[in-house]
């Protein structure tokens, strides 16, 4: 348990915030794919706390950004907390992604909010010197998140909205499929709506690559105690907290 | 610290304080120990298991809702021998910590039970006693349906009396508990949880679907509390035996609320999800308030309600 | 507005829209016509009369818990001839404006409700039909203890049917609902009210007493509402009556949760306390999610819950 | 119901705020005793109002005060309500004090933070020249509120604390009676603990003096509609938010 102080809490797109906290001990825990569980006060009905992965840290600065949609109740009372207050939350939570040793090159797809996790991934790839190609989906150009943060990693990226809004008019699996198609991958990962993760999913494996998905389960906990987090694998029942979120999508049976 | 007497008997366990923890929202224990010493709390009940592995249901087995959580996790757990090989060694350190374990046993059937009793009795001999859970929501047999009548409830119960005399309870389903309290207690068990989630239901009336993968899931958290409180009232008018309160406990005051009605111990449940620390927590609040009280020892506040 | 036809018939009681208000959350009716225009409301059913005034119990009479509140009213009622005098104008020309008022029976014995319902029918024929209150939780005799059994609430069900032809509807006890639905549909009920306050308890620690004026009081609030929802689902499986969903309806979606577990119609009750427009506001959601549905008529909806 | 914006919210003594309210219509409707419901957002778990008796009314500035103790956990959110937060609430609530006409000397007697709608009282019967004197009580001298505006008002203030750190060491019922003995109070108004209005009735009764007091009931509507606000009178069961807050208490049976 960490507790964490608000340093920033600003709206950077149509219901999407970046939360900027200031928990040092927790700055230096995380791996890219992991999550935090984050106690919103002030209203008792609404009790459970919110799992949000995080986009990136600063372990000198003692800083955590996370990258969150207003949804419901709690990520609404959450956009609420201004700079100064605080709060505790629970972390690191679960496994992040495993790049596999000598990674050259990886195609990342994520989706809406889905982007964060991924976007810390490339991060960490682009430290590494892996060559990375991007394939991003949003329902309309308003709430486009992470496009200027992929491409300044040194990402080729493609933008698709569901509306045509920005970018392709479409969904970006199919620009995945297609660059999936052309080969030369040997890592894939994606975040975002289940049917989506699926699709990347097949994709890959039509086309040989190693690929993992990071998985959204609805937690009492966070922390191995409840089972209710569960991700059906052919391997039976996985905690998404523990053993996930992020999950060799081969194994995965339901998305 | 420690003006008070906070040790309790339940029903043979001996809890160096009434703190219990319930079934299924506390792992197997080992999940906290990160966040405190888990061996301060009086018992811990760990998650149920049966004879066998059970899958459990699919997602999505859990839904915020105001004033607590539904869930439909359906039971889903490894076995008692896995459970006994895994977590046995943790459990019995702890037990020698001085924090009870009482392990809880599922089942779909009088044999199930029985089966799943006798491997624990055989596995797992560092347990202070065992709940026997005929009350889930999320099972299809063996679960609410079989505990909702006397004569389920009591067969089960029954039964298991023949394994073993060590302490034996059951987790009582949130219906005509006064009943069924009597039924049991003749049937031999040693004390009582009152009481398991609720059934419930909850639908996205977008989708039209349940927001879990059944139609009905067990509801948890503060909106059971009052509702608890007087099924404990109603079963300490009819019983003799001791009863573990559980349902809703927040704070060391809804813990008091318990004791007052007549419970003996009391289990924290959602309450560990919202704060991994809460069931310590609560000891402290409860004997906090068991002070404010004036008494020497918490056994005088036991079913102390003036009505 | 109105591209969705949103008229239901409740047992006979036609109402323009699904919302209906719950008994002794509402008075007589009157109480709301300062905040808004009553007669937009699909029905209201007034507070429980008995043939003579009850005093109820004394203070105090409600606490306010985490979701909800616990009550201890006992019915205090002036009597269906007090009730008829002062409040009969009123309602009657509430009917003609378009709403439907149903009046709610209370008594502690078959006989007085039968004398309770005989001088309705002869002292308010404007009202569309009957609520028979076989539920109370708050007082001794007649109450949820004869609603709690399929015997007992359908004695009295079996006798008022044979006072009257109008719509006789019963409030439901919250407890073996559906075995009691089916004995109360074979007695002759028109529809049933699913559910009434829930029994619970809640304890001042500090005192150690009752925060209202019994042990026990009735629930309402939000923390009813997912149990609520279970059990019109149940009621809505087991018989072919229409039922009136009634617990912790808040907002349009709690409404629409009742209609598709098959409520007919929907009944608000603590939100009237929280904010005296709630019913009117829980109308025009209650529509706006039909509309979204994209279905011409609310009936479309009862019941369409998929599982 | 009037919707209502917060002006000033300050603590006066110790858990004891004025908060000053900026709702026009409802300042010139309100009568000394009357009551508002005040809805105090933010807590889906903590949903009926809040009944508090008003202190003054300001028609020509639209604004109303009130003085409310923080007890539990609607005062303390509506505590932390600042300067132009917003909210609504239903009144003027039930029946005010209603002195006799030819009213020539009065005794108010108040506890705690049964002051405001004393105080209030007070501020009417000084319009009408009326002799007022006063026994005040609180548990300690942190707590006191309400003495300066009496004195202000021309009033003769008595002040007991339970602990004796102000005034007389003793309740305030004991001056009170007192006073009653030595006779000329035509009008006799209380409102505090039920103890201590239960005292001042009995004083007042026998002393021959007409006496009203604002009893305290769980209110969950406020307007007339639960029947949960029950006081039991010599004429059967009364409705404190209708019939009362102020009774007359020659006919209250329980306080
Ligand atoms: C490991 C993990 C990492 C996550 N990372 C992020 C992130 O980086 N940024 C972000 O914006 N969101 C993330 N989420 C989702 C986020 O937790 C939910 O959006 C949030 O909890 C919603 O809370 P709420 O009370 O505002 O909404 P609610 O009112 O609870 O729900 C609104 C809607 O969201 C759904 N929902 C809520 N919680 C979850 C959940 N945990 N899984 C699936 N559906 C849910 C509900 O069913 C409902 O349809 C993550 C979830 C998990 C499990
Ligand atoms: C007509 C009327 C006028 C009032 N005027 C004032 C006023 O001017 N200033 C002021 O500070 N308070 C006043 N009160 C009392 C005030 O309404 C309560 O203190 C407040 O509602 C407590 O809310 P809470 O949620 O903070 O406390 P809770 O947590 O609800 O309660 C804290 C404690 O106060 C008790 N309590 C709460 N509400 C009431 C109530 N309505 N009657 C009796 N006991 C109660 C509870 O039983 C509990 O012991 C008045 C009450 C009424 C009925
Ligand atoms: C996720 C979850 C899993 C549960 N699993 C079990 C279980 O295995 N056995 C059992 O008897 N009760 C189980 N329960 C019920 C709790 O033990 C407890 O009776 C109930 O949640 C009420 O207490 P609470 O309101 O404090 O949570 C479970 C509850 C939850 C929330
Ligand atoms: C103060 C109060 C008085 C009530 N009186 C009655 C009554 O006279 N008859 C009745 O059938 N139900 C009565 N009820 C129960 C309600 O009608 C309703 O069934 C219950 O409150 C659940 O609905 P809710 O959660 O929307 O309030 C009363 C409830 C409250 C809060
Ligand atoms: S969220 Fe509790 S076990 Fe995963
Ligand atoms: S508070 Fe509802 S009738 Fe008085």
């Amino acid at each position: 348990m960490h507790d964490f102080e608000v340093v920033s809490n600003r709206e950077i797109a149509d219901g999407v915030f970046s939360l900027v906290i200031s928990a040092p001990k927790l700055a230096s825990a995380l791996k890219p794919g992991q999550f935090v569980n984050i106690a919103v006060p002030g209203d008792a009905s609404s009790l459970l706390r919110v799992p949000l992965s995080y986009y990136r840290a600063d372990a000198e600065a003692g800083t955590v950004e996370l990258w969150y949609a207003v949804v419901g109740d709690d990520t609404r009372r959450l956009s609420q907390m201004g700079p100064g207050s605080s709060s505790n939350l629970l972390g690191p939570g679960g496994r992040g992604w495993m790049v596999p040793e000598g990674t050259r090159k990886a195609l990342l797809v994520a989706g809406g909010i889905g982007v964060p996790p991924v976007l810390c991934l490339a991060g960490m790839l682009a430290e590494q010197s892996v060559d990375v190609d991007v394939c991003l989906g949003f329902g309309t150009a308003s709430k486009a998140v992470g496009i200027d943060e992929f491409r300044a990693l040194g990402a080729t990226v493609n933008v698709c909205t569901d509306d045509g809004t920005l970018g392709t008019h479409g969904f970006c699996t199919d620009p995945a499929a297609e660059l999936l198609g052309e080969g030369g991958y040997d890592y894939v990962a994606s975040c975002g709506p289940a049917v989506m993760m699926k699709k990347v999913a097949a994709a890959a494996a039509e086309a040989g690559a190693y690929c993992e998905v990071s998985l959204e389960r609805m937690m009492s906990c966070g922390f191995g105690a409840c089972n209710t987090c569960n991700v059906e694998t052919v391997d039976g029942m996985k905690g998404a907290c523990m053993c996930g979120p992020v999950f060799d999508a081969s194994k995965v049976v339901v998305f | 610290m420690g003006t008070v007497n906070m040790a309790v008997d339940f029903g043979g366990v001996k809890m160096q304080n009434p703190i219990n923890t319930a079934a299924g929202t506390f792992g197997y224990g080992w999940q906290f120990q990160n966040f405190f010493d888990v061996s301060q709390l009086g018992a811990i009940t760990t998650k149920g298991c049966a004879a066998e592995p059970w899958p459990g249901n699919p997602a999505p087995r859990m839904a915020e809702i105001p004033g607590g959580m539904i869930n439909s996790v359906g039971l889903q757990n490894p076995g008692v021998a896995a459970f006994a090989r895994e977590s046995g060694p943790w459990l019995e350190q702890l037990s020698k910590d001085g924090c009870q374990v009482i392990c809880q046993v599922a089942g779909h059937s009088v044999d199930e039970f029985v089966r799943a009793l006798e491997m624990y009795v055989e596995l797992c001999p560092w347990a202070a006693g065992y709940e026997i859970n005929v009350s889930c929501p999320n099972i299809a047999a063996g679960g609410a349906a079989m505990g909702s009548t006397p004569e389920g409830a009591s067969s089960v119960m029954a039964a298991c009396r023949k394994v073993t005399d060590k302490p034996l309870f059951v987790k009582m389903a949130p219906v005509n508990v006064a009943e069924i309290a009597k039924a049991l207690e003749a049937a031999g068990a040693d004390g009582l949880s009152v009481i398991n989630s609720i059934q419930g239901m909850a639908i996205d009336v977008h989708t039209r679907k349940s927001r879990v993968a059944k139609p009905k899931g067990g509801l948890s958290g503060p909106l059971c509390h009052h509702i608890a409180v007087r099924m404990v009232w109603e079963v300490a008018q009819a019983v003799d035996i001791p009863i573990n309160g559980v349902g809703g406990v927040m704070t060391g005051e809804d813990a008091a609320e318990f004791i007052l009605a007549g419970a003996t111990c009391v289990s924290v449940g959602m309450a560990n999800f919202v704060d991994p620390c809460a069931s310590l927590k609560i000891a402290h609040e409860l004997e906090a308030w068991a002070e404010s009280q004036g008494v020497k020892d918490i056994n005088e506040l036991v079913g102390a309600f003036e009505c």
